[in-house]
């Protein structure tokens, strides 16, 4: 178990990592050269942390490799936008192709990585995040199924905890899934857990010793 | 003489679709919607449509101004709920539109299915989760799949960048998205592109849309919406 | 029932068409516009007596629509093939695609007609035209199969009758069988036949009455 | 730093492929059939290979000569018998090669499915024939269907006509063939190309296999057979 060195305990309320940090310490797990799909919302961030000389290339579900940062100004193009919908440009060596090919590419266990975002995470890799389960919530789920079953691994970016203090990696998933043992780690402003058939393993902690985050989660 | 028909207004191009009809429609977001033939169909008139497409309308226009006109008893997309999408939003907490949620690789494959006369295949999306519900589920070497079967379409409405006057067709970036499917799956496509050119004019390498999935086709002014809002 | 007048009853084996000839006829046959693959052999000879004004769009299963006449000379482009593995050339407005698109565009129904070679065609449009059934023989399916399911209209050019004088129109298939009921048309030196769940309706003749070719296929 | 290596002869594209190995070859007849690389596994030594390819191999070069060598325990192709396919006629009269016919639709789209991560699908192909014994059989909208497993490589080897550094590919004309589709397949996507050029040098909307299915590429001298003899 490794563990961020921790003579003198804190609230770690205090020591967690601002998501910023939290992209920067994803971006720094992310193989030379794999092809990465970073979901909406906060997985996006991690773009910014990767090292040019990375050769990390960027799928956007919406058919594009080899994406680019978000596009300002006169490079703003309406034909060419990332998932989100936000205008992003090309780099040299992209290629466009449709929604079957690019899903075939998730599907099929292509990509080497992607991130995405949750309300909930199990011990044993169950990823919850498209629905609340809200009577009235709209149900959408994009390509979030797709994207869960598909990369050899499936990281999840999130806070650890909701504003309410419940934890968001729990024994079992009480939302409605999206995938079933699907995440191998997770990546949280406390700490970096690895999920799986075998349970979870603390990777790293930010502010709070193993121990605590452990009683905490009920590990 | 081409089968496929070059047309002179987005009006002409949209003639004959009929109340009930099933119609894709092209556009992830706002890129590669095709707004004039939209607007054309408002003017058409049809009604009681099922609307198969990623989202459920941006904003005031396109699908958006479709549904709000009433026409659209169901909608089959992977993400109606966005930032933008209000018209969808009243019309579904008022009970006055079906929904069925698809992830947006099963709407791509089993529209393709369609396309390429697969009757049915097992895929692994969407294995132990709600959308499971009443699906066959199979496993195959130790995973699990589920039964998914094609969507077809009476119409596809789609966007592109070129054609040449045979139908041939050239997208442009991720303007591409599903409009390259949706073409194979529909018994009739209809499409408005920016310029229609002459045969030769496109690489023979790069088309992407052959001519054989495309029926009709339209020249319309340059697409003028901005990326989040009204065009 | 359509025939050719024939006041005077002949041999017909002396007034039946060349090969040649009858492609002319299938030729006549295919509507304006249609998109259209023609099978390895004989049916390749239809494509000379296309008007250049049909609009006629040839596909060919190795990844192409609108494949030009044989290539000659210095127009032999060894990466520009057909079905038959014979140089072709391009027309303007052609286009390429992989063998998985080129098979979802003939097994999906996309294709207005095929024209293909056969051994037999039953009156109810079974087609056998892949394997001999012989011992020695290797079997070789090709495209064959996906075609006869493929297209809207599948049309078989064939002689009537073997060397030895068997009718290859027949009330049941005795060869391995390519396609079970997908044959509508088959053009033959001797005569057209409509086919199919109805059975067999004689178009046209050659040299021959529809009586006497009736008599002689058991009709 | 690229995942796809580009490597300098053809010898080094091929090692590490094991005894035994399925590998995936593409073209059709000649044309896209990667020479180069064929003759490169023949140096290596690999041998009891499952070849899948749409044909078993003409005149006596390329996969024909792999054949020849012994190396090759079966062939899962479409369209073994050709005029110049004496090799292996040989080889099957003798009972020194197995052979699995399998509809050349079928041969295609069961590497589509493998790289598209479908675990079976149900194709109206060659119901009712001699090729649809031992398979399952569903009727679906009342049509029938056989179900098809995918066919998956352990190394897929195919010629494309350029790849940029990163490993786009373009494709030449009826060459492109098989090569896209083999290439989602394997594990390991080994390609011989004309050229390689630098990224940003291929038109993004044209490449028809992106890098992320291509694992090493070797730039070789342009091919110089004929079409239907001998190079």
């Amino acid at each position: 178990m490794t563990t961020t060195p921790s003579t003198q305990p804190q609230p770690y309320v205090d020591h967690r990592l601002a998501m910023d940090e939290l992209a920067a310490v994803v971006a720094r797990d992310i193989p030379a050269g794999s092809f990465v799909n970073l979901g909406i919302g906060r997985p996006t961030k991690i773009a910014d942390h990767l090292p040019a000389d990375s050769g990390v290339v960027l799928h956007t579900e919406n058919g594009m490799l080899n994406m680019g940062p978000r596009a300002e100004g006169d490079a703003v193009d309406p034909d060419l936008t990332n998932a989100g919908k936000v205008p992003v440009t090309e780099l040299p060596g992209a290629a466009y192709f449709h929604h079957a090919d690019s899903f075939a590419m998730m599907r099929g266990g292509h990509l080497d990585v992607c991130v995405l975002g949750a309300y909930q995470v199990a011990f044993d890799g169950d990823l919850a995040n498209w629905h609340t389960g809200g009577p009235d919530a709209i149900p959408a789920v994009g390509g979030a199924m797709d994207l869960a079953i598909g990369a050899k691994d499936v990281y999840v970016m999130m806070t650890l905890f909701t504003r309410s203090g419940e934890p968001k990696l729990v024994p079992r998933c009480t939302y409605p899934l999206t995938g079933v043992g699907c995440v191998s780690r997770v990546y949280t402003d406390c700490g970096v857990f690895d999920v799986g058939p075998d349970g979870v393993r603390i990777r790293e902690t930010y502010g709070v010793s193993a121990r605590e985050l452990a009683e905490r989660l009920g590990l | 003489m081409s089968r496929t028909e070059i047309v002179d207004s987005a009006d002409a191009a949209v003639t004959g679709i009929e109340d009930g009809s099933t119609v894709l429609v092209g556009g992830f977001g706002m890129a590669g919607m095709p707004f004039d033939l939209i607007d054309a169909l408002i003017r058409q008139g049809a009604k009681d449509l099922t609307i198969v497409s990623n989202n459920a309308g941006n904003g005031d226009v396109g699908l958006a101004a479709l549904l709000a006109a009433g026409r659209v008893r169901k909608v089959l997309c992977s993400f109606p709920r966005q930032a933008d999408s209000w018209v969808f939003d009243g019309l579904y907490r008022e009970g006055k539109i079906e929904l069925e949620v698809v992830p947006q690789g099963n709407l791509a494959e089993r529209m393709r299915a369609a396309g390429a006369g697969i009757g049915a295949f097992y895929c692994p999306t969407a294995v132990g989760t709600p959308l499971a519900e009443g699906k066959e589920e199979r496993e195959i070497d130790g995973r699990k799949y589920l039964l998914e079967y094609p969507i077809r379409g009476d119409y596809a409405l789609i966007g592109a960048h070129l054609a040449d006057a045979l139908g041939n067709l050239v997208y442009r970036k991720t303007a591409r998205n599903f409009g390259p499917v949706m073409a194979t799956a529909a018994t009739t496509t209809i499409v408005q592109v920016d310029e229609v050119v002459e045969p030769g004019q496109l690489d023979p390498e790069a088309v992407v849309t052959p001519s054989i999935y495309v029926d009709r086709v339209v020249q319309v002014r340059a697409r003028h919406y901005t990326v989040q809002g009204a065009r």
